[in-house]
């Protein structure tokens, strides 16, 4: 059961419109550990995606590649830079394809997280996005029905974040905090649970 | 802290327009992003091309250190924010005279990927880069951890030494060499007194008592080493040696600079007070001065409270750090 | 405010030891009352001296303007205070070299006292003296009563000029024609956000509310023309501009230099988000914009705020305005 | 009746004892309009003076020249330069000389007067230390009893100072305050009061 633009832009639609809710929230999450912008770079960089999305090529790995480079242009922080870099990654992939197959997303998850893992030089397990990610991969493994892997994601997301919770954060902003982050979420890690929840409609 | 301000949002794009309007011979918006500054009159063919990027609200770091003898271009960010990665493409851009370019920036997890990044993008444009990156805050990690320290006022040396080693016609390799030297010669540490305000945050970076200090603070305002009362001059100023000393001994004979550096609201006054058990301290350890730079060379707006840094020399590094660079904040003839 | 200092009563002093101690190639104590700082290499025999004084905590002003090109030597006061007419006589002996002294300084009482009985104690040393008082804040006094208005940054421009017209060898009187026009030439206006502490006195100059301003007020926290909310950077810079435009007229063509200088706290960034502002309102006139000056050139400690000066030039007051300078504060090649 | 070295050094421990007891008080009126250091200027000449006091010359005018510089040396506030101006106009009539009648002071305080008005180019009228003096001038004219002096000058200066409270300082700091000055005494009136009571020894 196979992919296309028609998928994608229906999902930027509803990603766009979960990143102007989680706005505030988002600010506040990275504000408690961080700069308090990432709410600000995951709707700019939504915005600009949405006034892309309509002209969007059939080519997937055309139209990933131009979503990446609304975040590049929109944002500097990190949590934009990583984003840009693993919808990059797909977009080598599926470079030339109008297609893409459900059972092929777990991999496409896992080599974002590969080539955000390479980009940021940070471990798994270290209270990052990358540990949504790979939980996201992980989910979806083996899954052939669109709607089970985006569902699967959305829970995978949701689970690392919650595992995560517990633990000190080792990166980024987050490190300097120390002991003080046990027990809050990383804000990282939210945005992608509101992200996979988003795409999977849910 | 009260702001001279309009909108919040242009703050960053407000002032380039205005430090570009009142120094045309020294700086010039470059690029397509509005946030890259420039040589006024770019280094000559062939010159490794020196570009640096971070946060706006430092100045002079980092823009302002664009000029003859220092940096050829900057990406410029949102206050304490990192440029996004097509900016700093841009300043690379900019900077390449054909002999390739190094990025010489500050360790902050955002500038280091959009940094990366940025190479990435102009690999296409067959701009070689290297990378070297400051990390000179000995209050932000310990020595085992080094690499995880913040960079803070120490690239203001290495800005210098890299451009005049540059300046002197070296190629990619051997510039990259001397500004890896000096910016591995450099330790730094801060004491803060009070925050500033981030304009789009419109809140102070940090709270703390009307009678007290923060101790190895970051110029973001991040926890430093102690919060307690506010201490004498000479109290603060023979601390910050020790932890300066304790991470860089010096040896009888030593040649060093020091930069006595405000954060943006301490007084040149303050600055000279310190001073004199500064320089007390390092003819103690039998070290020579060299060039000793006080004010303000890499500030948080109007953040109260100085930073130390000290730069140990070699001949190499002594001779490119005096030798002459002129820029809007700061000539050495 | 908070301030990084010792017993409150050794500010003066701690700091003019480091100041020395850090910049001995531009200053040197001289005197016996500790309190005059003198260039390192007096000005060539039979060149006119430049002698300023004043209270401390407005450097770069007084003392850090003593250098080449400008200043021959300069007594301290405490802070906001005047020296003694003892310190004055040892300032004026240090910056003589046989052609005479020139007194270029503020229009404040204690010091027009001071330095005129200073002028009679260096009578019997047979030192000839004149004198300039710069009398540029606008929002001191109405037109009317030029006379009676405060000295301040303007003071900058004056001891540029006449410091440039004295290396060019001119003498006593000539000299005093120049400063005295360079003075003429001269209108300030400040406005203040937020106060600073004098040392001795340990607590603000002046109240004002967290969301106010004052429009006008004095380097030492004088009153000012209004206190009220403050306002957006490009209303402060229009009302600035409006205040000194209306006191001093331009006419297309005409050439000026403007000095947007922060009182302390009020950082790089804010300036030239006025500048740009300034620098539109001066196209309008239809002037020339000559060497304008955006940075912290005098100063009130750790204020925050900021202060526009106009200088109407001709071409002898842009020739020497132009000339080349050297002091640790500032340098122009 | 004729004055020397001794009763100026009587003087002088009266005065200084004085100077140290009205040094808030003077501080704080000149807090109130000025910078607040009169209390220091005259604390810290009147201790100087005290110092030389032993060793003062039989010769008036050098005394009283020794007694100047004091203040010069002491102070670069307005209202010591003035004292210092004041006493050395005294010291150069009295030079040469070891005796002064008493009858001659009023002489010597208008000349004081003139002097400092030369010094500070301020009107007579202004509501300062100057209308001390004028009135001490007037008030001792044609006396030739020491006491009887001493105490014409004391009544006088308390008596300008009463004159004046009512009206607008128009010089020096106090100046930029304008209307407030009204009902406040001018700090410099009120320190020539309490130092012509303390000569006095009222
Ligand atoms: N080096 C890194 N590797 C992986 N994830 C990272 C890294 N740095 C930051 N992140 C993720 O990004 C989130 C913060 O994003 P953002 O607010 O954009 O950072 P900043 O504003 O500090 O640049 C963190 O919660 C974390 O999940
Ligand atoms: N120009 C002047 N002429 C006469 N008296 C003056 C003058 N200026 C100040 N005074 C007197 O001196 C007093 C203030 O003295 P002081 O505190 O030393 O002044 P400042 O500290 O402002 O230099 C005033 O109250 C006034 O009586
Ligand atoms: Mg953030
Ligand atoms: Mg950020
Ligand atoms: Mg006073
Ligand atoms: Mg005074």
């Amino acid at each position: 059961m196979s992919l296309t633009v028609v998928e994608l832009r229906s999902a930027i639609a509803r990603l766009s419109e979960a990143m102007e809710r989680e706005f505030d929230a988002l600010n506040a999450a990275d504000g408690a550990l961080g700069d308090g912008d990432l709410g600000v770079t995951l709707k700019r960089g939504m915005r600009a995606i949405s006034e892309l999305s309509p002209g969007l090529p059939e080519d997937l790995g055309q139209a990933l590649l131009a979503c990446a480079q609304a975040f590049t242009k929109t944002s500097g922080s990190s949590y934009g830079t990583l984003m840009a870099t693993g919808l990059m990654s797909m977009a080598k992939v599926l470079r030339g394809r109008t297609e893409v197959e459900a059972s092929e997303v777990s991999t496409l998850i896992a080599g974002a997280r590969d080539a955000m893992q390479a980009r940021g030089k940070a471990d798994l397990g270290g209270k990052t996005v990358l540990d949504s990610l790979d939980a996201m991969a992980r989910a979806t493994a083996g899954l052939t029905d669109s709607k089970a892997v985006a569902e699967a994601a959305a829970t995978g997301a949701a689970r690392a974040q919650a595992e995560m919770k517990g633990r000190i954060a080792t990166i980024g902003r987050a490190r300097i905090f120390g002991e003080k982050t046990i027990g809050m979420d990383d804000p990282g890690m939210l945005a992608m649970t509101a992200i996979a929840a988003a795409i999977a409609g849910t | 802290m009260k702001k001279i301000l309009n909108n919040p949002v242009d703050y960053v794009d407000e002032m380039l327009a205005g430090l570009t309007a009142a120094h045309p011979e020294f700086y010039r918006l470059a690029g397509e992003t509005g946030r890259v500054v420039a040589r006024a009159a770019p280094g000559k063919p062939g010159k490794v091309g020196i570009v640096t990027g971070g946060g706006s609200g430092h100045l002079p770091v980092f823009t302002g250190y664009v000029g003859a003898g220092l940096l050829d271009a900057c990406a410029i960010g949102d206050v304490f924010a990192s440029p996004s990665a097509e900016q700093m493409a841009d300043a690379i851009r900019a900077a390449d005279q054909g002999a390739g370019v190094i990025r010489l920036y500050g360790n902050y997890g955002g500038d280091i990927m959009n940094f990366d990044m940025a190479g990435e993008l102009v690999e296409f444009d067959d701009i070689r880069c290297t990378t070297v990156i400051l990390a000179d805050d000995v209050a932000s990690a310990p020595p085992a951890e080094a690499a995880k320290r913040r960079g803070v006022a120490g690239m203001v040396y290495a800005f210098k030494i890299a451009g005049a080693a540059a300046e002197a016609g070296h190629d990619l390799d051997e510039v990259t060499r001397i500004a890896q030297k000096a910016a591995d010669a450099c330790r730094s540490v801060g004491a803060a007194l009070s925050p500033c305000t981030v304009p789009q945050a419109g809140k102070p970076t940090f709270q703390i008592g009307e009678d007290e200090m923060e101790m190895g603070m970051g110029i973001h305002g991040e926890p430093g080493v102690w919060r307690g009362k506010l201490r004498a001059a000479d109290a603060i100023a023979g601390e910050m040696m020790d932890r300066l000393l304790a991470d860089m001994p010096l040896a009888s004979g030593d040649r060093v600079s020091i930069m006595v550096n405000s954060l943006g609201a301490t007084p040149p006054e303050e600055l000279y007070i310190l001073y004199r058990i500064v320089k007390a301290r390092l003819d103690a350890e039998g070290a020579t001065t060299v060039m000793p730079l006080v004010g303000r060379y890499a500030t948080s707006m109007e953040m109260t409270g100085v930073s130390f840094t000290l730069c140990k020399l070699d001949a190499e590094l002594e001779t490119y750090l005096t030798a002459p660079c002129d820029c809007a904040f700061w000539s050495v003839a």
